[in-house]
């Protein structure tokens, strides 16, 4: 049974379960988030998402990504309390990462030109807003490798033991979904280097161009059932391939 | 605290022993009882803990860390806890800590290099009529001042001193 | 012992009990709380073991160690049955004068009477003593009787009345019976537990969970450790009830590790319980089955809020989520689960026993029954207190804390733990209950009342309580997180003198923004210490942004330490300075090196003539 | 006739959805043959079989590559994806590149029904067929 709600003054049918984000993404209504990511577990950290919610006598402001849509919920997303909270969440968060370009534009946006607070004292990994995606990315893929440590102000996206680890295989995604993009990633023609390790990569066995990691091709045939020869090889030699065959069977 | 402490595996094995296997809902307790074992978590016994009840390294080092209970670093022969506590902070437990700091030359969460002293402080143990209060060893030592904590904590080191 | 089958055969359980001690024989009670052994209680205990042995006393005179009897400022406390003497601060050796004397003669030993510090009056006996006078124990009743090992003391005391009672009735009507006693909860946000039961107990499930939070965390606040390790069974037969009431099969009890006593305690209630019956399969007979797990909390604040003790439950780290959907429908393990706090689960038996109406006669319109208060701080007498509902905070801190010690002047009571807020003298007329104490900017909490003289600077107790509460976020929320951090920065900066004038206003926003968008109630009510003491002593911020002046003398930056001419030259400060920057000649008066001072103040400690001034 | 005109155009409607402008469809030369009589060079266009049993669908941890009901193309969720990688390595045929620049798969999606790299054929050798 479907639940019919309103945003934005706009009637709206939503399924049980569902939250207010991804209803309101569906209707085209954008809500400005930074630690949300359709794919992964829902966490409500970097309170960007901010709507005002009207529950019978009941109004709060709240995050819309992980609140779930409930019969005759009245959601603003654009009131003026709901834009002041946004930007002071935005201001912390400038101070906390100034130099990424995402939360930069956003506070921009919100009209925080700058922030009044200075960098927190605990910081290890500059520009990290502890939004934990590439936690819940890494926890996805089945690595664990990542751990938020810690908590409070002392809260820090790390390694257990603060060493590299083992269940790394330098696929990269903690940083593919990093929304500042402050994970380092070095990349030679032989090596990746990530999280303090470095990786070497397979060369496509025609052309010798880097493919991926040997600990993540390692881990696709393993866990993938990937036929062992379908990752040693580049997308065009891969291609090129295929042509030879084609051409072969057609002429 | 370079060294790392050698732990017994016959004890790590014994501990683990008691916990059910695959049963990651008993992580808090597992990790008391580890800690009760060998004072702190070794490096070790965390990860054995975490192969114990199908756990990545990387779930327990995260709850490892959230809980202020847990201690990831060897802890001194003497342990000398600060109450924080909101009735012992009004009743001057700040000159305490401070007081600790200065007589141990280490900051409040650190050990002495020769690992004879740990310093911590305790957001409130419930003892709060008593405040403000120091627990040396798990004595419970109330009404504390600045001068009575030196004497105590200066009756220690002398006492390991001339043994 | 033998398991026992049926209410009827515990009932002659009980009687046997009974009989062996009749409540005229004589009986000592050495307080064994934490505050008292901590002041010798259990050598004081041991001397008297010793001395009725000696005295061949030990057949006519039952000795026990008990939980705390709340007045810990005494301590250690020795109470006299059946007549009700308390003796204070005992020490060992007057155990001997008082077995001679007193148990043997008959004799009062005035000295160890409690003397009233104002009328200097003697009070012979525990209810006379105004500290106890003005109390209403329901829940403390018996802290000072029974011995929290045994049992058998609680039995004869009636203790699992309450339990056999409500497995006589039907699930729902017990339900009602707590929702018609108005019972709300002792944690904090006070929501009605009735209700709550209920909500849970609608939730379609094969498998129900209760649990029993005594992860007491607000600095300040101790009641629930002295219920446990003076009572545990009296908790255990309130969650054996609400088991009953709500179809649950299992319970956990979420306890401080900080609390090692209360662990033993209750292990041991548990394991008494079992073997007698009164937890396990089929309980009395009733066809009810439940039984209790014991998990210690790993040290973490936040994990009084449900949805976080949950995650720590199921061993993760202790960080809570956004409610819907509530524990009641999907709590530990993804099961209808129903958490209360101890005073509350310890309240239920009561309930059952006396029925609602009795207990619904308690109190005010809104707050039923009593509230535990642990009232500590500038206070003559600290202690536990338990009183009912609606009395103002004036006769807390006035006539059963004794007022402020040293003719000090009264300056706030911080009530609701980090949670709470601190309110002035003119609120001291306020009643005592959730609603009133909301109304005024503070709260109810679990039920620390610390109390505050004029040597205490509001500012530094709001930056106490922030420093506090940034250790023990979570660190998931920005707002929570980065905005404590950056509001105890704020506060830190008028506590040291560097504020501008623009630094009120930002601290304001920042602080309605933590309160609106932080997920759980550790960060919409973290505030509370700043708001409420912005609301109340505002002046005093602006001494220390202003006037660069702390009007307490508290904040260092602030302040410095000098030495007038009412000094002797005794030379104690300079011995006693950490910083060696006391200079003077025996005999002649003594200079601080103010460049070097680092104003801990043990001078002014030391001094014996007051010769160090504090400006 | 190698003229890569479809390359270009696929490069050109890709570059302005963001995406930079590699083509996913590429022109093979494959050496020379006799065509009545004439030598001739000959290419081969390759582009992704939008498969049936699609690997790259089949690996991908947060179903982010998924069929589009209209065009029958597997087309990319970029919201969906953590960037992994995994497709590139599974496609056999070389039609998933991921792009390390911005951490994303790029992949031919039949333009939603109406391929530029067709469109702009001059010479209409390129021809959608259902």
């Amino acid at each position: 049974m479907s639940i019919r709600l309103w945003i934005d003054d706009r009637e709206v049918l939503a399924e049980p379960g569902e939250r207010i984000l991804e209803v309101a993404q569906r209707q085209g209504i954008s809500i400005p988030t930074l630690c949300h990511h359709p794919a992964l577990p829902v966490l409500g950290a970097c309170r960007v998402c901010l709507v005002e919610v009207q529950q019978g006598k009941r109004r709060e402001i709240t995050t819309a990504c992980n609140t779930l849509v409930q019969e005759g919920m009245r959601v603003a997303t654009d009131t003026a309390e709901v834009r002041g909270h946004r930007a002071m969440n935005l201001e912390l968060l400038r101070a906390r990462a100034p130099e990424a370009p995402a939360v930069r534009e956003l506070a921009t946006q919100l009209g925080v030109a700058r922030s009044r607070f200075r960098p927190p004292a605990q910081n290890p990994l500059p520009n990290c807003i502890l939004c934990e995606l590439c936690v819940r990315a890494c926890a996805h893929l089945g690595h664990h490798a990542l751990a938020a440590v810690g908590r409070g102000d002392k809260k820090r996206i790390g390694l257990p033991h603060n060493r590299p680890a083992e269940a790394c295989v330098g696929c990269g995604s903690c940083l593919s979904v990093c929304p500042t993009r402050c994970i380092l990633l070095k990349e030679t023609a032989t090596t990746r280097t990530i999280w303090g390790q470095t990786f070497e990569l397979v060369r496509c066995k025609s052309c010798g161009a880097p493919v991926m990691t040997e600990a993540q091709r390692a881990h696709a045939i393993r866990t993938k059932q990937l036929p062992e020869d379908h990752d040693d090889t580049c997308e065009l030699c891969k291609q090129s391939a295929a042509s030879q065959r084609l051409a072969s069977v057609v002429w | 605290m370079s060294a790392q402490a050698v732990i017994d595996p016959a004890e790590l094995d014994e501990v683990l022993a008691r916990h059910p296997q695959g049963q990651p809902a008993g992580l808090v307790n597992l990790l008391h009882d580890l800690q009760a074992a060998f004072r702190y978590l070794p490096e070790q016994a965390l990860e054995r803990a975490a192969e114990h009840l199908g756990l990545s390294s990387a779930e327990v080092y995260g709850v490892a860390t959230f809980y202020e209970g847990f201690h990831l670093k060897p802890r001194g022969e003497h342990i000398c806890t600060v109450c924080m506590g909101t009735a012992c902070h009004v009743r001057g437990a700040a000159r305490l800590l401070e007081q600790a700091e200065r007589d141990l030359a280490v900051r409040a969460g650190q050990t002495t290099p020769d690992l004879r002293f740990t310093l911590e402080q305790v957001n409130c143990v419930g003892a709060c009529a008593l405040g403000p209060l120091v627990i040396l060893d798990g004595k419970y030592h109330g009404s504390m001042a600045p001068d009575r904590l030196s004497r105590l904590l200066g009756k220690l080191s002398d006492k390991k001193g001339s043994k | 012992m033998a398991r026992i089958a049926n209410a009827a055969a515990l009932a002659a359980y009980r009687k046997q009990q009974r009989a062996l001690r009749p409540a005229e024989r004589k009986a000592i009670a050495v307080c064994a709380g934490t505050g008292c052994k901590a002041f010798g209680g259990l050598e004081v205990f041991e001397a008297f073991r010793a001395a009725l042995d000696a005295h061949g006393l030990a057949k006519t005179w039952d000795l026990r160690a008990t939980g705390c009897h709340g007045f810990c400022e005494r301590g250690p406390l020795v109470l006299f049955f059946p007549e009700g003497r308390l003796y204070q601060r005992v020490k060992p050796e007057d155990v001997e004068e008082i077995v001679t004397r007193t148990l043997l003669g008959g004799e009062v030993l005035e000295r160890l009477l409690y003397q009233d510090p104002v009328t200097g009056a003697r009070h012979e006996k525990e209810h006379d003593i105004p500290f106890y006078r003005h109390q209403r124990r329901l829940v403390l009743a018996q802290n000072g009787q029974i011995d929290p090992t045994s049992l058998d003391d609680y039995l004869v005391l009636g203790g699992y009345g309450g339990l056999v009672k409500a497995l006589g009735m039907d699930p729902a009507a017990v339900v009602a019976e707590v929702k018609r006693a108005g019972l709300r909860g002792r944690g904090g946000a006070g929501f009605p537990t009735g209700v709550k039961w209920e909500i849970c107990r609608a939730a379609q499930a094969d498998q129900r969970y209760v649990i029993c939070n005594a992860d007491e965390g607000d600095p300040g606040a101790f009641m629930d450790r002295s219920v446990i390790e003076g009572n545990p069974h009296l908790v255990l037969e309130g969650m054996l009830i609400g088991a009953y009431a709500i179809g649950a099969s299992q319970g956990h009890v979420y306890i401080r590790q900080e609390y090692p006593l209360a662990v033993e305690r209750l292990e041991l209630a548990l394991a008494q319980a079992r073997a007698l019956g009164l937890l396990g399969q089929d309980i009395l007979g009733s066809g009810f089955s439940f039984d209790v797990h014991v998990s210690r909390g790993g040290g973490a604040f936040v994990c009084g809020e449900e949805s976080a003790m949950i995650a720590s439950l199921e061993g993760r780290r202790g960080v809570p989520r956004r409610r819907p959907p509530y524990p009641a429908a999907q709590g530990l393990h993804g099961k209808p689960t129903n958490i209360n706090n101890v005073e509350t689960w310890a309240t239920v038996p009561i309930i059952l026993e006396k029925g609602a109406d009795w207990f619904a006669a308690i109190g005010t319109a809104g707050s039923k029954g009593t509230k535990i208060f642990s009232l500590v701080g500038k206070v003559n007498n600290t202690g536990l207190v338990e009183v009912p509902m609606g009395i103002t905070l004036r006769e807390i801190v006035e006539v059963i804390g004794g007022g402020i010690p040293g003719g000090k002047a009264f300056k706030a009571v911080q009530t609701g733990g980090p949670s709470g807020g601190c309110l002035p003298a003119e609120k001291l007329d306020v009643a005592v209950d959730f609603d009133s104490l909301v109304r005024e900017g503070a709260m109810m909490g679990s039920g620390g009342m610390i109390v505050m003289d004029e040597d205490t600077c509001m500012v530094d107790v709001a930056r106490y309580f922030l420093g506090f509460l940034k250790f023990e976020s979570c660190g998931n929320c920005t707002s929570c997180r980065d905005g404590l951090e950056q509001l105890h920065a704020l506060v830190t900066d008028i506590a040291e003198g560097r504020a501008t004038s623009g630094t009120l206003d930002l601290l304001e926003e920042l602080a309605e923004t933590i309160r609106a968008t932080s997920l759980c109630a550790l960060g919409t009510t973290a505030v509370n210490p700043v708001q409420s003491t912005l609301r109340y002593f505002r002046h005093e911020y602006e001494a220390h942004i202003r006037d660069g002046r702390c009007p307490a003398k508290v904040c260092k930056a602030l302040i410095h330490f000098s030495i007038n001419d009412k000094c002797t030259g005794c030379t104690l400060c300079a011995k006693n300075c950490p910083q060696k920057c006391i200079t003077g000649e025996r005999k002649a008066l003594h200079v601080i090196d103010q460049a070097r001072c680092i104003k801990c103040g043990i001078c002014r400690d030391v001094c014996k003539f007051a010769a160090v001034d504090v400006q | 006739m190698g003229c890569r005109t479809c390359e270009l155009a696929c490069s050109f409607v890709h570059s302005r959805a963001g995406a930079l402008g590699r083509p996913r469809i590429r022109i093979h030369a494959q050496g020379r043959g006799l065509e009545a009589g004439v030598i001739k060079d000959r290419y081969l266009q390759l582009t992704c079989l939008q498969c049936a049993e699609a690997a790259c669908a089949k690996v991908c941890p947060t179903q982010a590559l998924v069929r589009d009901e209209t065009t029958r193309a597997i087309v990319l969720v970029a919201e969906r994806c953590i960037g992994c990688g995994l497709c590139e390595a599974a496609c056999p045929f070389g039609h998933m590149h991921f792009d390390r620049q911005i951490r994303l798969p790029l992949k031919c999606d039949l333009c939603g029904g109406s391929p530029a790299c067709a469109r702009f054929c001059p010479h209409h050798a390129l021809e959608i067929r259902p």
